[in-house]
């Protein structure tokens, strides 16, 4: 049952955390199939009186276990048993939403992704739906080191048979994760640390943003500045500084990372000649590469300049504040990439 | 307690074990003419299990497997033919020649696959489990695996979670002595595996995986605790794989003589056949008829599997994604 | 049997627990304060543990920890106030200032570094062992870990590695009764973790982790048999974690009276104090004089951090590889 | 100790597999820190009398046992416990070398490498050594179906603080183990099932071929094929075809995935204006994305066409032969890549 075509309500601004709550409320009443599990997604199921659950580390959980009781599931700490046992379950009839505490976590527990759920419909002749979806927290800026902040998506979108989305923003965040509920294949869900406490209009009631499909969300000219997840932001800031020096830079949100929408990149490149891409995860084997090889395949024609990867650095992610900031992408280098194509 | 098998699971026990033994001595002759490729496991040997813990299940219930996967799938209902032309590569295949012998699965028979991966089953079926206790289909999920994968995390992930939440799930270690080409012995340092259970206060049995009638008879307990609701159990069957590791092993580290006495006188089909014939539950000619059936139906599995098309290269991005719309997508 | 600890031992040990607890309210201080950042677990409650186990090591032996790494490298001996550079992200720091909390090592001193990824020292410290086997060092490899952790495959799969090769490694189970806001007996269907040490036939021994003398006892043991070649052991440690999950923890996941009671009656320091005054070890004025130069070192080591450079953000891709000439490359 | 100055001896046509054996024989014979783990490197210890261990599913390790009996270790199948135990050993005072079977079983022990090996170093404050190796069976070719034939290196490839070689030929694969052993960085070696049963010529004797630099292992002045791996020799045969259309083509091999060697791959795009990538892994998050992505950034000046990348296909591998001949990257697949360049 697709429900984008539900009148969706009044917009009012939360944080991403409580859109994704809601689109999990959402999910739950109108499936009962949609179970969720988790590290404290419950926390410890029949409290003493005077307790509450936590609701997963970020809290997004809380309050669920109460309404579906049966449906909202703590796990031990066995990442691999819990996406293992997800997988099982997708193909025997439920739609497990899994929450991995940290994308950083995926060390523990690839198998399931990579060479099960992944692969299940392609080399069992077609024949598997795995509607799986893993939701699970992504980026650095929190000074939460090198294991709790990576933007670890290029290890899931290179995996064919595997869907990978990050929204922008609580709408999007709202509206993707609903569609990656109710999708038949397994899709990671990224919840990137930077707009998750970061309130921003949602629609009220059911709606899904369709998976594949990225977003112009600022018209411009002169450059193109694609963005994903964290780095849209950035992007949108970055516009903003260059506007004042009368450059007109268009953003584009991928929102999708596999599927990447193709055509929508070569469609802003066309519109302005020059790319960058900013990507919050290390630049080898990026989303960000794959960006720049579409430009320079597909979009060789359309190409006035070079096309510019603002990444991460190509090191673990360090504590320290300083240097987590000279790590990370920020608006003054997109500006300043920008800047030399002009 | 078990009943004790009926004729007719009797019947359908032989037929499977049988069928398994023809289907894998007729896989070995295809691979020595080189009329088939890939990496293939043999479960010679092991027959007795995969027939009597699946002389339980039904339709509804779910079996996880592993790279040595021919016996639980035939033993689950999987087509033979399908299998066969499966392993041709062929269009006609269980999975149209796309998974081959480490990827046969078939869902609507409740066989969750077989894995390349040592130990992927064991969470495949406790999710499975986890499935039928909240929908309450009253069904069972069993993980086969062997000896080698009770050494791996996810077994140990896998059967704390199943105990934690009581699922209906019985974990199948079909301990054979060997993990490839290393002696059980040399990696696992419990004599049992099944001492493995008390880790997570699971319940346990160990059954002679050459006897038909004793993991009949465990296996049903287990079972039946399992749809009772009383929770998981760790089964482990003592066996022995008669062939190599994979059709083509040289088998030159292991001493022939080991070998030679379990295929001796630990030979499940055998040992079957001698119980069932002197107690006459089944007569030797029931038998017999059951093994010119099951030859024919080798037979004419190859037949038909030689004879039938490949896919075509064209298909190639077919099938990757449920949503077609993102078919081949990038 | 471990001897009793001699006078030098117990006063290494409570100066040891002692700088861990004053070293960890000083870092609740400075949280409030706005003074620290990222995450910070703390080891308030279970210093006994580390205080005891480490008092049999040496330099040579190694320790692999977990994201509540503070008190084991203090046990260690790593440098308090190197530690608390870290914290500050100074240049001055353990690391640098790269680390942080759950990643301060000291590899000179065997300690093997705290963890974010629940479970990953286990093998750090099976590896450790292998080498102090293999190398003939004479060393002991001890990994800390929390009951939850018993859930990770890495923890299976390294104890019967350990097993097998009987490593002189000890595993210390810290059970402190909750992972993050999960209580244990949710997650672990066994009442006894080290009932766990079945599954791979290994030695396994239960301490009361609030009782200094207790865990000196049986981790002298564990030690004492790895040391000489008797093999791994694991080590339950029944203790308590007294404040939140990490600094800034809501704590309303947990019923009040339940800390309350372990706090009143059950902190390792006070019943340290109890003991050894009683039993005339120790002497007050021996511990308030520790005491004294505790809350010194840790001024000192606070004073000096907020003081200490940050490093430069030109640095920021040195160190990634041993061999500079392939530094920041891609 | 370096050995590349050591005189090398005669060269003999050897497999690829033999000439790792001798890479392992000559590193453990000079350091008696370096060890082997693996499953079934010794195959079970003392054995019964007229039995002989098999070294490993390809047998590269057999004898070895023999030769060395306490520093060849089987173990356990428990890929999480081997790697992070290898970690633990290297930064204690071993230098382990692990046999992982396949690539394909990362899924069950990649946070040894993703979150420690590759981490300690940067993340201690540049204090620790980690010298460990890990050799994998890569490729496709071999109807090994989809959880044995992947080429997974790009997930390898794009972790920070960890090297990944891939050798196209005998003599590139003994000393390019042997620098890898020799390495205080933690390596994946790659061994691709294509080249392992190749013969080509190997000098004896203890020499290395540095990790870092790529190789011109044809001259031409047309187009520039770049290839890795099984994929180089690939190349070469695209590239005798080419030449009999009159086209001349360059052929790059990679020999290191990471660090890549970026200098070399402009120079020869410079010497042609034109460059095919050839990957025997997937496209997304790719080498053959970085390396597109290369040409459009620093060598966008030098480019006169498309940059191409010829890759597997984006799904799991398919058993049956001709699925997995359409999945794979061929000579012809290049020639028509190039041709179309021109
Ligand atoms: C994760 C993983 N590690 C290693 C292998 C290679 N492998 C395939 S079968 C096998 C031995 C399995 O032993 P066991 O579980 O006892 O099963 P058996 O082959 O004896 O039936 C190994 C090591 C694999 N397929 N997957
Ligand atoms: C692989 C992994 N999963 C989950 C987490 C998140 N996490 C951090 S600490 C923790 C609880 C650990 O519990 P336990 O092992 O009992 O140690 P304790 O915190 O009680 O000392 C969890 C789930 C993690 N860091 N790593
Ligand atoms: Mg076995
Ligand atoms: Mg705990």
């Amino acid at each position: 049952m697709s429900a984008a075509s539900l009148p969706a309500g009044e917009p009012r601004a939360i944080p991403t955390a409580f859109a994704i709550a809601e689109a999990l409320r959402i999910a739950m009443a109108s499936d009962p199939d949609v179970i969720l599990m988790g590290e404290d997604v419950a926390g410890g199921g029949l409290r003493p009186e005077g307790t509450e659950e936590i609701g997963g580390i970020m809290s997004v959980t809380r309050g669920l276990v109460g309404q579906f009781p049966d449906r909202v599931l703590d796990t031990p700490i066995s990442e691999m048993g819990i996406l293992g046992a997800a997988v099982g379950a997708a193909v025997t009839g439920l739609r497990p939403v899994i929450e991995l505490m940290f994308i950083d976590f995926l060390g523990t527990c690839l198998d399931p992704l990579l060479n099960q759920a992944s692969k299940f419909r392609y080399m069992f002749g077609g024949k598997a739906r795995v509607p799986l979806t893993v939701r699970t927290v992504t980026g650095a800026g929190l000074q939460a080191a090198a294991q709790h902040s990576q933007s670890l998506y290029w290890m899931t979108a290179g995996i064919p048979g595997l869907k990978t989305v990050i929204p922008s923003n609580a709408a999007d965040a709202k509206g993707l994760l609903l569609a990656a509920i109710r999708c038949d294949d397994p899709v990671v869900f990224c919840e990137p640390k930077g707009i998750l406490f970061v309130a921003s209009d949602v629609p009220e009631g059911d709606y899904e943003v369709p998976i594949g499909r990225a977003k112009v969300v600022r018209r411009g000219s002169d450059v193109s500045l694609v963005g994903m997840g964290a780095t849209v932001g950035m992007a949108l800031a970055a516009a903003a500084d260059l506007e004042r020096d009368g450059v007109s830079a268009e953003v584009l949100d991928l929102r999708s990372l596999a599927p990447l929408d193709e055509d929508a990149i070569l469609e802003t490149l066309g519109r302005t000649g020059r790319l960058v891409v900013v990507d919050e995860a290390t630049p080898r084997c990026s989303i960000a590469s794959d960006v720049a090889a579409l430009c320079v395949d597909r979009g060789f024609d359309l190409l006035n300049a070079p096309v510019r990867r603002v990444t991460a650095a190509m090191c673990p992610v360090p504590f320290t504040r300083v240097l987590e900031e000279a790590y990370m992408p920020s608006p003054a280098r997109i500006v300043e990439a920008a800047r030399a194509l002009l | 307690m078990t009943r004790p098998p009926t004729t007719e699971v009797l019947q359908v026990a032989y037929r499977t074990m049988r069928t398994i033994r023809s289907f894998e001595e007729a896989l070995v002759a295809l691979v020595t003419q080189g009329r088939l490729g890939g990496f293939l496991h043999t479960y010679v040997g092991q027959e007795a299990i995969a027939a009597a813990v699946c002389a339980h299940l039904g339709e509804h219930d779910h079996v996880a497997s592993t790279h040595r996967g021919h016996g639980h799938c035939i033993a689950k209902g999987v087509d033979v033919r399908g299998m066969m032309a499966e392993l041709f590569g062929r269009r006609t295949g269980t999975c149209g020649g796309r998974g081959g012998s480490m990827h046969i699965a078939d869902l609507g028979k409740g066989m969750l696959g077989a894995n390349g991966i040592v130990g992927a089953g064991i969470p495949l079926a406790t999710g499975a489990a986890l499935t039928a206790k909240l929908k309450r289909t009253g069904g069972v999920a069993v993980a086969f695996f062997g000896d080698g994968a009770s050494n791996q995390g996810a077994f140990h992930e896998s059967l704390n979670m199943a105990a934690n939440w009581s699922l209906p799930a019985v974990y199948v270690c079909e301990n054979n002595g060997w993990g490839e080409f290393t002696p059980t012995a040399f990696v696992v340092p419990v004599k049992d595996i099944a001492e493995r259970a008390r880790a997570y206060a699971m319940h346990a049995l160990i059954a002679d995986g050459m006897d038909f009638f004793d993991v009949y008879a465990q296996a049903g307990e287990a079972i039946a605790r399992a749809r009772g609701g009383a929770g998981p159990s760790l089964l482990e069957c003592k066996t022995y794989r008669f062939l190599g590791h994979y059709v083509g092993d040289p088998l030159v580290y292991r001493a022939k003589h080991e070998a030679d006495d379990w295929i001796r006188h630990r030979d499940p089909l055998r040992l079957f056949e001698a119980r069932v014939t002197r107690e006459g539950l089944l007569t030797e000619s029931n038998l017999r008829a059951i093994d010119v059936d099951v030859a024919a139906l080798v037979a004419d599995a190859v037949a038909r599997a030689q004879d039938a098309p490949f896919p075509d290269a064209g298909e190639l991005l077919h099938g990757v994604f449920a949503t077609s719309d993102a078919e081949g997508a990038r």
